[in-house]
């Protein structure tokens, strides 16, 4: 049975689309390079995208190649990235997160104050809480509608916010090695500060 | 003829069950639409300075989401927060600068949580261990 | 009818009865005992006859041959007072579909029809109209698509649309076509149906060839067609959201409410057939029409008008001794898949006659092949199965094109064989 | 007391005009809170407005878009009042039929109530593209309904595609800019509403509004209503996504529009046009095409080529204020 690793993240409609999206495609891209097989997708359903809608981008990295590949949304979850902590208030983000999943917010506050926007239930799941000030090392928020609609991004990949967020969730999970995110994010610098500045709260 | 043509029939079991034809009822007017809730949505909420405010209702007719209410009898400015989705409109339109844009997440309360984002019945089970 | 036919009126009638000899279709004049004014109408006659009795509230027009004088008559009707109703010109067909789709949405009783290239220019708008469950009714007189661009009929028009949820079925008389108009308004007005009707029959052949109706009394009508109720219609006393978007995951619900739709119409037809028939004292049976086919042990399969000339074509072989029949389906959606199967099982070879084409499909026959070779994949022993390609581009099917397609199943019934999948009339010795 | 609806139910009565912003304020919500539209959507505002001025003996048609997509995601309808989807193409051929159902069931006294106001709700592309025969269609036949085109100057539904109204100039997912195409989208835009007034010369009223003005907007809506037959109204919606600006601009760049003369407030009544807004002089262009991403790419001599076009658009309405090129 292969073992796949199933990444949701969260972010804000059109102000972080190319940013939510570039958390996938760093991770996917870093994972590639070492070997695993990988997707990174868009949420189809949801599309087309609103200003401040709740956006999710998906990834799923596998040592095998990866048989559900059509399904719309990643319903069991091993990471969750939320690019926007204000969208913990409004919903449960971890709905579905696999035991021992990870939990990777851009904040500056710290990990304690923001579980408490995690329900019971999926609390006693995690096996990490982590924030990174993803904004304070990258406050590019890129806006571009290239990729999302199937075509390929015309911009860099991992240029600003993204790359921070990417780094921030090699770091905790460790799914990937620092290196290869470095070398798969656009900015170097950000992803490199995310890995190092996150702060880890272990819950188990 | 029913009995033979049964056979043809989907049986389409309660739980996914819509709408014949996909026609749905109609809100109430000045009622609200509670399926699809915006207000987690909002990054910043809006905060009135009613010593400010000079009811000009500038900002009732700017919100795109009627969500800018007058409130206690007509006599002040309130916000239904349950699908305001902080697009900041008020606080430009606003004359005398009342509306603040504050970060939502200071405060505790305001805005209605959801488990899922419009979770069909039949896929609820995916999710689950 | 001309002065020196006037006193032979009679004889006339007679004469077409006995040559025609409809005992199965629900035409048997000696046995019927309708009740009525006679004429001699065209198709389309016939039609805006039966569209007046009904009191359509709206109707949408754009010109295009053959349909056409349908339009005409009913707006001469409407310039005349006879029929109170909209008469809105559309700006094509597509838009004359949208505004019968309005129009029915809001609780009219709504007509519009189309031919050829016409019909395909409105194949946006045919699954919104089903699927918003809006029981429009559509007359389509045939024609043929461009190339060749002639005028004459060919059954691809209609049958491209065979997919998108519209109770289909043709005529093969002028009465037929009248007495179709209401039977498929009181089906798709049930409420346990609720969907649009393409009433389709022949161009030139059936909708330009005047021929014998009864049109019955009014009180008649009135009692077999009560008004349009729908009760979901577009109206601010009962605000209502029609065709909110959904999920993916919800779409195939819909889709199957849609086939409950289609398939629970089965009993539906079978119960106003009865009605019909117990009203206007006629003789149909619902779905499928059979000309001398008791001991018949090969048969032609044909929708439509040709179905007509075909009949006095067995006749004549009859006559010579050969065990010829005929099955005419009344209703192409849906499709009577069971009737059809038992029926079609006693013989040793069919042959479908197709009158439209389908490019690159199973067996390069036409559409109806296709529906037919479905059906009999049910039972254990099947008939040989075969296509005439006739009737295409507006051809006329005569008489001994129809001894040709008699001798090419007699020769299949006794081999138990064909040697092709299709044969083009006039193109090919056997 | 009675409601506006009961009202309407027993005899259709003229909507009355609002005089000022507190009246506008005070009318019954029809477009309820509780749609997917973008935070600071334009079309949803002129929706909102127009919902509000039309009252409740109102049927509103959706021909395919953001604003039936966004508004109807899921099988939820936030309209108070009856609503349809129509596909892009027939929003105005939908509208005629229920116009005569209404007519003839009135006629036959198989409807007890009075003839409801008809709108159909069609973006750019379903007014002035794809949707343009069935507008023209509706119009020249006269049919009792309102044809709103709520203009954001570009498919946004499908992800910001060109439309006939986008503006010379502007970036969109298909008119991308590039070193061989500088401009980006290299046409002149359609004049949709004084193009309906030239084709259709019994038209009997016309109005273009903008979302930042509400009152004037919703009086222009009422004045539609009014009509016995066709009325057509132009709203330009700005739209934050495709514009490239802040989700709170969206008044301020709709305002200034009108105010470097980029869109038009005007009336077309009785074979005239009045303007409602003439002001000493306009503002340059530039301070309109700085404000949005969509233009970023533009150089001065695109500015220019604009400030020309706005120069005679203004010379052409008989509007003789001159305004410098920049």
């Amino acid at each position: 049975m292969a073992k796949t690793t199933e990444i949701t993240v969260w972010a804000t409609g059109v102000v972080q689309d190319k940013e939510g999206r570039d958390v996938c495609l760093v991770l996917t891209e870093a994972a590639f390079s070492e070997g695993f097989f990988t997707q990174a997708f868009d949420n189809y359903v949801d599309l087309p995208d609103r200003i401040n809608v709740q956006v999710r981008k998906y990834a799923r990295i596998s040592d095998a190649e990866i048989e559900n590949k059509f399904e719309y949304e990643n319903h069991r979850p091993n990471i969750i990235g939320v690019a926007e902590a204000t969208i913990m208030k409004g919903i449960n983000v971890c709905k579905g997160l696999q035991d021992g999943g990870y939990l990777i917010i851009n904040s500056t506050k710290a990990p304690e104050d923001l579980l408490k926007y995690v329900p019971e239930k999926e609390r006693k799941r995690l096996k990490a809480i982590a924030c990174v000030d993803a904004l304070g090392i990258a406050p590019e928020q890129l806006i571009d509608y290239s990729g999302a609609e199937g075509a390929e991004d015309v911009s860099a990949i991992g240029l600003g916010l993204g790359a921070a967020m990417a780094g921030a969730i090699a770091a905790v999970s460790g799914l990937v090695k620092k290196e290869s995110v470095l070398g798969a994010a656009a900015n170097r610098t950000a992803a490199k500060r995310g890995y190092d500045e996150v702060k880890i709260k272990v819950l188990k | 003829m029913k009995e033979r043509y049964k056979k043809y029939i989907v049986e389409i079991p309660e739980e996914m069950s819509i709408p014949y034809a996909g026609i749905v009822e109609s809100p109430k007017v000045n009622g609200e639409q509670p399926m699809m809730l915006t207000g987690g949505w909002r990054i910043y909420r809006p905060v009135v300075d009613h010593d400010k405010c000079v009811m000009c209702k500038s900002c009732v007719l700017a919100c795109p989401d009627a969500t800018v209410l007058l409130v206690d009898g007509g006599q002040k400015i309130g916000f239904n927060l349950d699908y305001c989705k902080g697009c900041g409109l008020c606080t430009w339109v606003c004359p005398v600068n009342a509306i603040d844009r504050v970060p939502e997440i200071d405060f505790e309360d305001g805005v209605p949580f959801q488990d899922a984002l419009f979770l069909l019945p039949h896929v609820e089970a995916l999710y689950a261990d | 009818m001309a002065e020196q036919y006037k006193d032979k009126k009679e004889e006339i009638l007679k004469e077409t009865v006995k040559m025609t000899g409809y005992e199965d279709a629900g035409f048997d004049w000696k046995s019927e005992k309708r009740v009525g004014a006679t004429k001699f109408l065209t198709g389309l006659g016939a039609v805006a006859h039966a569209l007046k009795m009904a009191d359509i509230d709206v109707a949408s027009s754009y010109p295009i041959r053959p349909y056409t004088g349908a339009m005409m008559m009913l707006s001469q009707m409407a310039a005349r007072g006879e029929l109170d109703v909209e008469f809105v010109h559309g700006e094509g067909e597509h838009g004359q579909l949208g505004i019968a789709h309005g129009a029915s949405a809001a609780g009219a009783r709504a007509f519009t029809g189309s031919s050829g290239v016409g019909v395909m220019y409105a194949m946006e708008v045919y699954s919104p109209i089903s699927g918003g469950r809006c029981p429009v009714q559509m007359l389509i007189g045939n024609r043929t698509l461009d190339p060749p661009g002639d005028f004459g009929s060919e059954h691809t028009d209609a049958l491209s649309t065979r997919d998108q949820c519209w109770i289909m079925g043709w005529a093969h008389t002028p009465q037929e076509a009248f007495d179709n108009t209401l039977m498929y308004y009181r089906i798709g007005e049930d409420p346990r149906v609720y969907l649009p009707q393409m009433n389709c029959q022949d161009g030139y052949f059936i909708t330009h060839i005047p021929m014998k109706v009864v049109v019955p009394t009014q009180e008649k009508v009135d009692k077999f067609l009560p008004p349009l109720s729908f009760p979901d219609a577009l109206d601010p006393l009962n605000p209502l959201g029609h065709g909110p978007q959904l999920f993916p995951g919800q779409g195939h619900v819909l889709e199957a409410t849609r086939v409950n739709a289609m398939m629970g119409a089965f009993p539906v037809i079978d119960e106003v057939v009865q009605s019909f028939n117990s009203i206007f004292e006629t003789n149909y049976s619902p779905f499928v029409d059979l000309y001398r086919c008791e001991d018949a042990e090969y048969v032609l399969f044909i929708s439509g008008g040709h179905a007509y000339t075909a009949k006095f074509a067995i006749n004549h072989m009859r006559e010579k001794g050969m065990k010829i029949g005929l099955v005419r389906p009344r209703f192409i959606r849906p499709w009577a898949t069971d009737v059809l199967a038992d029926i079609l099982s006693k013989f040793k070879a069919i042959g479908v006659v197709e009158t439209n084409n389908a490019f690159g499909a199973a067996r390069q026959a036409g559409i109806l092949t296709l529906e037919v070779a479905t059906t009999l994949y049910q039972i254990p022993n099947k008939p040989v199965l075969t296509a005439f390609m006739g009737g295409l581009g507006g051809e006329v099917i005569r008489l001994d094109e129809f001894y040709y397609m008699g001798d090419v199943l007699a020769k299949a019934a006794k081999e138990g064989k064909t040697e092709r999948t299709a044969y083009w009339i006039g193109f090919h010795n056997i | 007391m009675t409601t506006l609806l009961e009202e309407q139910v027993q005899a259709k009565v003229d909507l009355p005009l609002l005089q000022n912003i507190h009246k506008a304020a005070a009318l019954d919500e029809i477009y309820v809170p509780g749609h997917r539209t973008c935070a600071g959507c334009g079309p949803a505002l002129a929706y909102r407005l127009t919902c509000k001025a039309a009252g409740q003996n109102s049927i509103f048609l959706g021909p395919t878009g953001c604003m039936y997509v966004a508004n109807t995601s899921y099988l939820c309808v936030p309209w108070a009042v009856p609503w349809m989807h129509t596909q892009i193409t027939d929003g105005g051929a939908v509208a005629s039929g229920i116009s005569a159902a209404y007519e003839a069931r009135i006629r036959k006294g198989k409807y007890k109530g009075t003839f409801p106001n008809i709108y159909v709700f069609a973006g750019d592309g379903g007014s002035s593209d794809i949707g343009l025969q069935a507008a023209s269609a509706m119009i020249y036949r006269d049919h009792d309904a309102i044809f709103v085109c709520y203009d954001n100057e570009q498919y946004a539904n499908t992800g910001i595609q060109t439309s006939p109204q986008t503006p010379y100039g502007a970036w969109t997912t298909f008119t991308p800019p590039g070193p061989k195409i500088p401009e980006a989208k290299k046409l002149w835009p359609k004049d949709f509403a004084r193009g309906m007034i030239a084709l259709h010369p019994a038209l009997q009223y016309v109005a273009a509004a903008s979302i930042s003005y509400p009152v004037d907007l919703m009086n222009k809506v009422r004045k539609c209503a009014n009509v016995h037959g066709s009325a057509l109204i132009h709203i330009q919606s700005i739209c934050p996504k495709g514009w490239g600006i802040r989700s709170n601009q969206t008044l301020m760049v709709g305002k200034l529009a009108v105010e470097t003369g980029m869109f038009h407030l005007f009336e077309y009544e009785n074979r005239e046009y009045t303007y409602q807004y003439q002001p000493k002089a306009f503002k340059p262009v530039t301070e309109y095409l700085k404000l949005q991403d969509r233009f970023a790419h533009l150089k001065p001599e695109h500015h220019a080529k604009i400030q020309e076009f706005v120069n005679q658009g203004l010379k052409r309405c008989g509007i003789k204020i001159p305004v410098e090129a920049v």
